[in-house]
């Protein structure tokens, strides 16, 4: 009971506290000085039309970095974690059949799904999406086939070789920025091109491409294991 | 260009209207295989209408638009068929109103538990 | 409305705080975790948004040459872009650890895991 | 005022989407609170390809693509929890 | 009095109630779809924000995987989450 009152006291200061940032907000006018330069230099200087993108991949290109390297070390740590079933224990499961109907539907949706996660992450600089989303969509469509099949295990081969291999290339094209342009992750080692193509915007939609490949490997390979875990520890 | 966005305005609240049917029929159905009958019939044939109408009053999105409804008509008879089962599997009774069991019959002569 | 987005941000975050420190149950507290995470972004996302402005993506309504008086920040949209997967990564380690925890103990109260208490 | 007709019909989509939740909240057995996301799922499509007509933007029926994709995912995954195949 | 005003206000109502849901419902299959109606009403609030790169991305991650990795971990669970 003290502890709860404890709890709800702190809660009321963090709520206080709140309240004073909210009542301190004013709406801005004018874009801050940092986005208005990104706003106005960004589309001649890089070529891309979504200004997030341009921020995400070039401004802020190692924050990005940073962040792939956090979901490297997610799925190392799960798999750490998680010891993988063998394949006898997993045909002697016994999980309920799917339908005939989820197979069919399944087979057909798949393609489409990967189809589309590829023009989310290839058109990340005309319209909304890039590789955190191409990923994300990409990683569904390999959990729908794990949900249609579910005794099958494999595929974890695939899996690590994509994500070491577009790794590699990310790093290897930040640097190869260093020598060919103005510094790590400059999108300029290509030709900027015409504005509002699809190829322009110079090494932006490879980068986000190799980003989204490495995300969808990356979170498929944590739905796997988080799928494929053992009973016991 | 004021008359195809009456059109489409039109036609948008006809759709709109099919998504309140939808969540009436939700509502009101007696039991889980008559909800989802009501809620992904009538949604998507509603959502069909309701985007109809928006490519009616602005023509250059229709691509999008198309690719938007196959992908609805591909993947909302799938939910609603393995909803269904999965609904049956659990052992969620039906309504007392309800005459047939197909699936239960079938299950019976198959000898399944 | 932006106003009405930030103080519902806000309202998340105590939400999720109180069922962090509250519940009892270790899969209540990852749910109020991943809460409090939405609700934080939804309070950046409306700190972004400036009046009658439109999305920062160039195309045909927007041109080039008004860019700057036409759209909405862009910074906080690409923190926010990298601050979601990286919550859905966190949730996955938590998650993880919690069935190791329920594995060694069978239960997910987190009033029977004592080892460290004082 | 030429968006009035649209505006009517988003407003009926928001009662039939405040209608769903009533089920989502009452439902009394799990499948039927799936039935009800589903339905919200399907509402909110509407809604967003309303609010990409009012603004004006076709880019943003992208997410509405994305929606239309990936709502299906997550009412799998519970139908095969609830008939415990997962 | 727009419309998006009145959109948000009751978006905003929606995501509240159903955060409230998520944190005290007894049936934890029920808190995990309530978390996930979250993030799909959050996404609706992004694009009238202007933020459709951040809604793609919920969308996607917020009510698709994560609610499906909540349900791994809940199928290991099941029997012994009371308590």
């Amino acid at each position: 009971m003290v502890k709860k009152l404890v709890a709800i006291a702190i809660l009321a200061g963090i709520a206080f506290m709140l309240y004073g940032l909210f009542a301190s907000y004013t709406q801005k006018e004018t874009l801050p000085k940092t986005s208005r330069y990104y706003a106005i230099k960004g589309p001649d200087e890089l070529g891309s039309a979504n200004l997030v993108t341009s921020v995400v991949v070039t401004y802020r290109g190692l924050d990005t970095l940073g962040e792939v390297t956090i979901l490297f070390t997610v799925a190392s740590i799960i798999g750490f974690f998680l010891r993988s079933r063998t394949k006898r224990e997993a045909r002697a499961e016994n999980p309920r059949e799917t339908s005939e109907i989820l197979h069919t539907g399944v087979a057909f949706l798949v393609p489409i799904i990967f189809v589309f996660g590829a023009y989310v992450f290839i058109g990340g600089h005309l319209s909304p999406g890039g590789g955190f989303q191409g990923g994300a969509i990409i990683a569904s469509g390999t959990l729908l086939l794990f949900l249609a099949q579910p005794k099958t295990s494999g595929g974890h081969t695939l899996i690590t070789f994509v994500e070491s291999v577009s790794g590699i290339a990310y790093v290897g094209i930040g640097i190869a920025g260093i020598f060919l342009a103005n510094g790590f992750l400059d999108n300029r080692i290509l030709p900027v091109g015409e504005f509002g193509t699809i190829f322009s915007a110079g090494a932006i939609p490879i980068i986000y491409s190799l980003i989204g490949l490495k995300v969808g490997a990356e979170l498929s390979a944590i739905l796997y294991k988080l799928k494929d875990a053992k009973e016991d520890a | 260009m004021n008359t195809l966005h009456i059109i489409g305005g039109a036609v948008s609240i006809l759709g709109a209207l099919f998504l309140l049917l939808a969540s009436i029929g939700l509502i009101r159905m007696p039991d889980v295989y008559n909800r989802m009958q009501a809620g992904t019939k009538a949604t998507t044939f509603g959502t069909i209408m309701f985007l109809a109408g928006i490519g009616i009053a602005s023509p250059g999105w229709i691509p999008k638009l198309i690719v938007l409804v196959v992908f609805i008509v591909l993947t909302n008879p799938i939910s609603s068929h393995i909803l269904a089962r999965a609904a049956h599997f659990a052992g969620v009774p039906l309504a007392d109103r309800s005459v047939t069991d197909k699936l239960a019959e079938h299950r019976q002569k198959a000898g399944d538990k | 409305m932006e106003y009405v987005a930030l103080a519902t941000g806000l309202i998340l975050v105590i939400l999720g705080l109180y069922g962090i420190v509250a519940q009892r149950n270790i899969f209540r507290i990852i749910i109020g975790f991943s809460i409090f995470d939405t609700g934080l972004h939804v309070v950046l996302v409306s700190i972004a948004y400036l009046k009658n402005r439109t999305a920062p993506i160039l195309d045909e309504a927007v041109s080039k040459g008004e860019a700057a008086s036409k759209i909405v920040d862009p910074v906080p949209q690409a923190l926010v872009l990298t601050a979601i997967v990286i919550g859905v990564a966190i949730t996955a380690l938590m998650l993880t650890f919690a069935l190791k925890m329920y594995e060694k103990r069978k239960t997910l109260d987190i009033e029977k895991f004592e080892d460290l208490k004082w | 005022m030429a968006d009035l007709l649209f505006i009517i019909a988003g407003s009926i989509a928001i009662l039939a989407g405040l209608l769903g939740l009533i089920r989502f909240v009452i439902g009394p057995t799990l499948p039927d609170r799936v039935v009800a996301f589903d339905v919200l799922t399907i509402i909110s499509i509407s809604v967003i390809s309303l609010i990409a007509h009012l603004a004006g933007r076709v880019i943003y029926l992208d997410a509405a693509i994305v929606y239309g994709l990936l709502s299906f995912l997550g009412v799998i995954v519970v139908a095969r929890y609830v008939e415990r195949g997962l | 009095m727009s419309f998006f005003l009145v959109l948000t206000v009751v978006l905003c109502a929606v995501m509240l109630g159903s955060a409230g849901m998520a944190l005290y419902h007894k049936n934890l299959a029920a808190t995990v779809i309530a978390a996930g109606l979250v993030s799909l009403v959050a996404s609706i609030i992004y694009l009238i924000l202007a933020a459709p790169d951040v809604a793609m991305t919920e969308a996607a991650i917020g009510s698709g995987l994560s609610t499906v990795m909540f349900f791994y971990v809940l199928k290991r669970v099941r029997g012994g989450e009371n308590g």
